[in-house]
């Protein structure tokens, strides 16, 4: 048994199921986080959400998904075919991808490489590709300005991420996300990086393309975004794709400044919990934080969201970059 | 297993090199094209760098591949600007288009 | 690490960089203060130039010694004349916007990196360092369909040149494992430190080189190019990154590439014998100015590379030599045909100038200098420039290369010739603008040089002797 | 130091350009300003011609060495400096330069009434470089001489010329340029084997034999385009007919001897071998350049024309004389070359006289002129006959001595010579005797006036100096004796030391 | 040419040939199991029931050209703070002012651009 382990084959067998054991229970909860949103919303709304299908409409995601199964897949005239499938295919190829070195638990990553950060970094960033491409390959005004729009927004706030991101980096030494969760055994960095986890999670927000920063999708002002000509399973990967970049973001947030899998205290009965029930749960409080943001703000204008990533976290981020960039360095409480 | 090695990177590298050269002396329809072919020489280099600096064992060429990385970001800005500017005043950005100035 | 040894160039950078932000903030626009603050900054830069101690610095990046001061000094005066140029020309011009100046110090700045350079790293970077503005420069005009074309193709090429150039660092790095030019040499003066792939490297930055330098057979892209541009651009063009890209040229070949000789030589005599054969017959059709001086500059980086072909220190004195001298008369002619404007219009015809001896006498006095100057004709300027690399190649018995620059200078001499003959034999066709006050200036003093440089030469000939020495170790 | 006690010959040289500058500055109407054009230029050129004429008293006869030299550093570690000075050879060419400018001048006085400043400007830069060219003695100074002397020249033909100066301009340019850049690659040659470019040292060091045949050609291709020699010469007759009157009488009368003294100065004390053994095709070229051209001016309808190539076969008779490189041939060039500055160049301006009158230069045009001008038939009588060779003028002396020389090295070059006088004769009495007598056929000749006092002024010194050399030719030539002797000498110690060497 | 240096990244593309086979298994799934009626109306472009002025992909806003610039210049730099950071324990001041120098720049850069009102989108 052994042997075969360590024969090319049998570590393909392992890294096969490493994989579906990742990703199922992710596609699974990006198909009840649509759920839950529904029925949050709908409670911060005094209603009572879906109910229909199922008890308490748990099955309604599966009755979403045939229903998706079965429409037609128009793809418009003009359009460029290839592209047209290729790009929420893509989308959706990302958001799993990157889940590949998100650690779990410790030593839990499928993909343990010592440049985790910088290649969540450069997954996140592809995802304007599918944006692009799905706009225009669609052939439509409202598809491309949606999707200009929603890749400007994503770049401009993407790059206040790379510095809150940074900053992390700073106190934690090493791109290894494993170590970013390692660092934090003693404080979890959204305390001594407060500002930056404001940041970091405001700008979440609008890399995910969610409210209130969901304009280049809202109904009101552009139809759908850039997916406005999708339909069928094409329409479901988008969506699909947002809600598990959502979940990713979330994750991602987790592990860089909400302590990872591990417990608040490390006292009992905290550390009797094991790490990835810390972790979902971790990831669950940003969720529903999603959603209650959503439920809570009116959407902003394009120039305020432009101006907010440009001109307000930019800035601050830079400057608090160096200041903690000094600081660490002037108290040496720099990882060696 | 087919062990990769150096001479296939360089084998790579060069033949982005040509793709890029010939993109760049072939194309005839759009400027976009020889931009994106300027970008796969410097893909090409980079290759190269990274690929000797692993074989070396040394750092150099792994910077000289960041500072190529750079370079070519604010060469494709600029360049996207001086085609934006010439589409204005042209309309098109036809590679045929580009012979106004001839003695 | 040595910082203060890069102090000229620390000093260019920032005061940039001040001028930059200081030129953005205030609402009204800030061209003119802003081109004198560049001029002072250059200006300044020279001076630390002239003060600059000797040696390496900055990790060994950096090399100062006598033959970076010379060429440095050089392209610091011939971008603070280019930036005077483009004064009055950028207001009537309607692009009188502050980022030229600032555009044209960034060159400048890389222009110096590249002097200075003593790694592939610094030297991609110098290089890149004074393209990209220049690309920026050359479509500055941006609502002129001819200037955005002169940038795309300036681009295109320019981008291509210096892909080769890295492609060619790429492999000269792998190959002999190191991209100081110090260990370079080192690695290549070893009996077997010379393999293939290098030599494939040094062609391709040769290549690269050669592109930026404008020598055939990669001129192509030059007389689009100047003509194309608005004029005080195309006059730094010739002027400052030509410096540059010479001094870099010589400054591999003959450093790290020193014990490669017999590999890189042929390859320069041919392309010096190409640059001047077509310096010399594709000019004389023109009829555009700009076009002209665009293959008389080809002609002359011919002339030049012949010193550099020879490769002995008296061929370096005479390739420094010759673009000093170079380089003023050109920006002197650039003055001039940058003053030309017929009721405000920019005109740059060469029948333009008919009749100039008559209606501005002092103008086409000096461009009757200039012109004489760069047809190699005594007592002028450009006559000893040629001098001192004929006597190279002659001492080097370089016969070809004598032969042919001898005989391509009476060619060109024909086109200068013409342009003389407009002006003087030709009835004017109405009177061009009166030239303003500093162009006149910068007419006059590089018109002074030109003509009376025969009767105190020896500074200069010292200067670059010690240059070459330098260089040549 | 020199025998002046002040640097005579910078000052010769330089002045008209200080001359040039007070002119350059003159501001006002045109009318003033060419009027202080002219008399500043002509002040400047006579003082220069009298203080020019100290040479003349103060030259040591008796000595074969360079004299009034003046020696500055210029590029000292480059073996290149300031070096002037004369010897018998140069002296009077630099006399002959300074006297031609201030007759030049007066000559172009209302002949020239565009652009007089500048006009009057070109001709003193010229005047500088003549002069300095002759002086030189360094020969990097010379060739920067040698070749500035184009640009002036090149103007003056271009703007002041005839209907076809633009052409003219271009071909005289760039037929001497294209010679002389051929040899400037010879002295750089020559400076990289010496170390120096100062012809007195240059002298001490012989050429390579190797070397010598190459160095022989390229300076050959420099000075024969000047002289000029055939089959280079087609740019003389263009240049001559296109050239202002004034422009004219320069090229003839200094401008082509700068290729005889180029041969004389550099050709035969560097190359002594090369020049014995190539002395046969010069005689060969130089013959048929006599008799070519004298049948060519038989055919001319152009005044200017005729006498241009009358000058390519009297050149032709001065070459002749350097390369049979004995006393009386080397003596006969120079003193042709001195007679022919002269006489030609007052020939140019008896066809200047005829032209400012009527604006042809066509012979048919006239005819029966001596009745009309009596005054200017003698002259141009004069002249013609100096021209001619006839005993007594100029001309004769010179060209009796290199016949001689010429027999002594073979009597066929002599023959050839000798034709060339008879061929002269003819073409040149056939000329005045078209012009000058015969019926009067145009009107407009009736109203033609004589010889107006500045023109008379003008011709009074040349005619006085071709009597002169014609009758006590013993003062010029007692100038280069000794230096022809010394020369001659030198020559042929060399060619035996070189036969020494080859034993 | 280490092997395991690239072994690591071996899990990755294992993920994205299954997440790559999922996606294309939902599209493909859907095409053989929805029914597909194409007509022309149904597959015009949405433009809320008019028919299209002009070229989709025509010109747009100059602006969106800018962010994209400015991204890839933020971006690069963020490339290059990441291994900054990481190292800035062992590189010391120097290391520290090296990186604030270049920041410098960048702020200039920065300064120009928000001046230049590169920024607004009002």
């Amino acid at each position: 048994m052994d042997g075969f382990l360590a024969s090319p084959v049998g570590i393909l067998a392992i890294t096969v199921a490493q994989t579906l054991a990742l990703l199922v229970p992710v596609l699974i909860g990006v198909a009840y986080l649509t759920l839950a949103e529904r029925k949050v919303l709908a409670a911060m709304q005094m209603r009572k959400g879906p109910n229909v299908v199922g008890p308490f409409g748990l099955l309604q995601p599966f009755a979403d998904a045939i229903k998706m199964l079965m429409k037609e897949t128009i793809v418009p005239s003009g359009a460029s075919r290839f592209l047209f499938i290729l790009a929420p295919m893509l989308l959706f190829m990302l958001a799993m991808l990157a889940w590949a070195v998100i650690p779990v638990n410790d030593g839990w990553a499928i993909a343990d490489i010592n440049v985790g950060v910088l290649y969540l970094f450069a997954i996140s960033s592809l995802g304007v590709y599918g944006i692009i491409i799905a706009g225009w390959a669609s052939n439509s005004k409202y598809a491309f300005l949606g999707a200009l729009r929603s890749a400007a927004q994503m770049v401009s706030y993407e790059v206040s991420m790379g510095f809150v991101i940074v900053t992390v980096l700073l106190c934690v030494g090493s791109l290894n996300l494993s170590e970013v969760v390692r660092a934090q055994s003693r404080v979890w960095f959204f305390i001594p990086l407060f500002p930056m986890f404001v940041i970091f999670f405001i700008s979440t927000l609008a890399e995910t393309n969610r409210a209130p920063f969901d304009l280049p999708e809202g109904e009101s002002e552009l139809v759908a975004g850039f997916f406005v000509e999708y339909s069928s399973m094409s329409f479901a990967l988008f969506f699909l794709g947002e809600y598990a970049n959502m979940i990713l973001m979330s994750a991602l947030t987790t592990i860089l400044f909400l302590g990872g899998w591990l417990p608040p205290m490390a006292i009992e009965p905290f550390i009797w919990i094991p790490g990835p029930i810390w972790f979902i749960l971790k990831i669950c409080l940003c969720l529903f934080t999603f959603i209650w943001v959503r439920a809570t703000f009116p959407r902003y204008r394009y120039d305020q969201l432009m101006r907010l990533g440009w001109k307000v976290f930019l800035p601050f981020s830079l400057v608090w970059l160096i200041l903690t960039a000094a600081v660490l360095k002037l108290a040496g409480w720099l990882p060696a | 297993m087919l062990t990769i090695g150096l001479a296939h990177y360089l084998t790579i590298g060069a033949i982005l090199l040509v793709l890029g050269v010939f993109g760049i002396f072939l194309n005839r329809k759009n400027v976009i094209v020889i931009l994106m072919s300027v970008e796969l020489i410097l893909l090409s280099v980079n290759l190269n760098f990274v690929a000797f600096s692993a074989w070396l064992d040394d750092l150099t060429g792994q910077i000289f591949a960041m500072f190529v990385l750079t370079v070519a970001a604010a060469e494709a800005a600029i360049g996207l600007a001086v085609v934006v500017i010439y589409f204005r005043n042209r309309g098109s950005i036809e590679v045929e288009g580009i012979s106004t100035l001839k003695g | 690490m040595i910082w203060t040894l890069a102090l000229p160039e620390l000093v260019l950078a920032v005061s940039g960089l001040v001028i930059l932000a200081a030129g953005v903030i205030p609402k009204r626009e800030t061209f003119f203060p802003v081109s004198m603050a560049c001029v002072g900054a250059l200006l300044l830069a020279a001076m630390l130039v002239l003060g600059q101690a000797e040696g390496t610095a900055l990790g060994g990046h950096y090399v100062s010694d006598a033959f970076s001061g010379f060429m440095k000094f050089l392209a610091l005066s011939a971008a603070a004349v280019g930036i005077l140029l483009s004064l009055d020309f950028n207001e009537r011009e309607g692009t009188a916007r502050f980022e030229f100046p600032v555009l044209m110090l960034f060159a400048t700045l890389g222009a110096m990196v590249m002097i200075s350079a003593n790694d592939l790293l610094s030297l991609y970077l110098g290089l890149e360092l004074l393209s990209l503005p220049l690309y920026v420069l050359a479509a500055f005009n941006r609502d002129n369909g001819r200037s955005a074309e002169a940038g795309l193709k300036y681009f295109v090429l320019g981008a291509l040149a210096s892909g080769l150039l890295l492609y060619g660092s790429s492999l000269v790095y792998g190959f002999a494992g190191t991209t100081n030019f110090d260990r370079l040499g080192e690695a290549f003066s070893e009996p077997n430190g010379i393999s293939a792939g290098v030599i494939v490297g040094v062609v391709f930055v040769i290549t690269g080189l050669a592109f930026k330098v404008s020598a055939v057979p990669f001129h192509m892209w030059t007389p689009d190019v100047y003509e194309g541009a608005p004029t005080p651009v195309t006059a730094f063009f010739a002027s400052a990154p030509k410096v540059a890209a010479i001094a870099l040229l010589a400054r591999v070949l003959l450093g790290p590439f020193g014990d490669l000789v017999a590999q890189w030589q042929q390859v320069i005599v041919l392309v010096s014998l190409g640059s001047m054969i077509l310096g010399a017959f594709a000019a004389i059709g023109q009829r555009n100015l700009k076009r002209l001086m665009a293959y008389s500059s080809i002609g002359h980086v011919g002339y030049a590379l012949m010193g550099l072909a020879v490769g002995s220190d008296i061929g370096l004195r005479g390739l420094l030599v010759y673009m000093a001298i170079y380089v003023f008369m050109n920006l002197g002619t650039f003055a001039v045909l940058v003053s030309m404007r017929r009721a405000g219009r920019s005109v740059e015809g060469i029948e333009d100038l008919a009749g100039l001896g008559r209606t501005d006498p002092v103008t086409a006095m000096w461009m009757a200098v200039f012109m004489f100057s760069m047809a190699g004709i005594p007592p002028l300027a450009g006559f000893f420039g040629k001098l001192y690399v004929f006597l190279a190649a002659v001492q080097g018995a370089f016969w070809t290369l004598a032969v042919v620059g001898v005989l391509t200078s009476v060619v060109s001499a024909y086109y200068y010739l013409r342009i003389v003959k407009v002006m003087y034999f030709d009835a004017p066709i109405g009177n061009l603008d009166r030239a303003p006050t500093s162009l006149t200036m910068v007419m006059a003093g590089t018109g002074l040089f030109t003509a009376f440089f025969a009767l105190w030469p020896a500074p200069m000939l010292a200067a670059a002797q010690a240059a070459a020495a330098a260089l040549l170790g | 130091m020199n025998a002046a006690g002040f640097p005579l010959l910078s000052l010769v040289t330089f002045l008209p350009l200080a001359g040039a500058l007070i002119i350059m500055s003159v501001r006002g109407d045109e009318e003033v300003v060419a009027r202080n054009a002219r008399w500043t230029a002509l002040w400047t050129s006579l003082i220069v011609f009298l203080l020019s004429l100290i040479l003349w008293a103060r030259f040591d006869q008796s000595s074969a060495a360079f004299q009034f030299e003046e020696k500055l550093a210029w590029l000292p570690e480059f073996g290149v400096g300031y070096h002037m000075g004369v010897d018998g050879i140069s002296v009077l060419f630099v006399l002959l330069s300074t006297a031609l400018t201030p007759l030049c001048i007066l000559a172009s006085w209302e002949a020239i009434g565009t652009r007089v400043r500048e006009y009057m400007i070109a001709f003193l830069v010229l005047e500088t470089m003549m002069v300095g060219m002759f002086a030189a003695l360094d020969f990097i100074v010379f060739y920067v001489f040698f070749e500035a002397v184009l640009i002036p020249m090149f103007l003056i033909i271009g703007v002041w010329g005839g209907p076809r100066r633009v052409y003219a301009a271009f071909k005289f340019f760039l037929y001497t340029l294209l010679g002389s850049v051929l040899m400037l690659l010879a002295i750089l040659y020559l400076w990289y084997n010496a170390g120096t470019t100062d012809i007195p040292e240059l002298f001490a060091q012989a050429v390579p034999r190797s070397a010598q045949t190459w160095i022989f050609f390229a300076f050959l291709a420099s000075f024969a385009v000047k002289v000029p020699m055939w089959p280079v010469h087609t740019w003389l007759p263009d240049a001559h007919v296109e050239a202002p009157t004034a422009g004219s009488v320069i090229l003839a009368g200094v401008l082509l001897k700068m290729g005889a003294y180029g041969f004389l100065r550099f050709t035969l004390p560097l190359l002594p071998e090369a020049t014995a053994t190539f002395a046969p095709l010069i005689f060969v070229l130089s013959v048929v350049a006599v008799v070519y051209t004298s049948l060519v001016a038989l055919a001319q309808e152009d005044m200017k024309k005729l006498i241009a190539y009358s000058s390519v076969a009297h050149m032709g008779i001065v070459t002749i004389g350097i390369f049979t490189l004995n006393q009386q041939g080397l003596s006969g060039a120079l003193f042709t070359m001195l007679a022919h500055g002269v006489v030609s160049g007052a020939l140019f301006l008896c066809v200047g006289v005829l032209y400012d009158r009527v604006h042809s230069r066509e012979i048919l045009r006239y005819g029966g002129v001596a009745g009309i001008m009596p005054a200017y038939a003698m002259v141009f009588m004069l002249f013609t006959m100096a021209s001619v060779g006839l005993p007594g003028l100029a001309n004769f002396v010179g060209e009796f001595l290199v016949i001689v020389g010429a027999w002594k090295v073979n009597p066929w070059v002599a023959f050839g010579a000798a034709t060339g006088m008879v061929l002269g004769a003819g073409y040149m009495l056939y000329l005045y005797r078209r012009v000058s007598f015969g019926k009067i056929t145009r009107d407009d000749l009736r109203m033609l006036l004589d010889l107006s006092p500045r023109e008379y002024v003008v011709f009074a010194p040349l005619i006085v100096l071709t009597l002169w050399m014609g009758i006590y030719p013993q003062s010029f030539l007692s100038f280069f004796e000794v230096s022809v002797a010394a020369l001659v000498q030198r020559h042929e110690a060399a060619l035996g030391a070189a036969r020494l060497a080859g034993m | 040419m280490t092997q395991p240096l690239l072994g690591e990244y071996f899990p990755i593309l294992v993920f994205l040939v299954i997440a790559g086979g999922i996606a294309a298994a939902m599209v493909g799934g859907s095409l053989l199991v929805a029914r597909q009626k194409p007509n022309p109306e149904k597959l015009s472009a949405y433009e809320c029931g008019f028919e299209p002025f002009d070229d989709t992909r025509r010109r747009f806003d100059v602006r969106f050209y800018l962010v994209a610039i400015l991204f890839i210049i933020f971006d690069l730099e963020v490339a290059f703070l990441f291994p900054w950071a990481v190292s800035l324990g062992q590189i010391g001041w120097f290391g520290f002012l090296s990186m604030v120098a270049f920041l410098g720049v960048l702020t200039v850069g920065f300064v120009y651009e928000w001046r230049k009102g590169a920024l607004d989108w009002e």
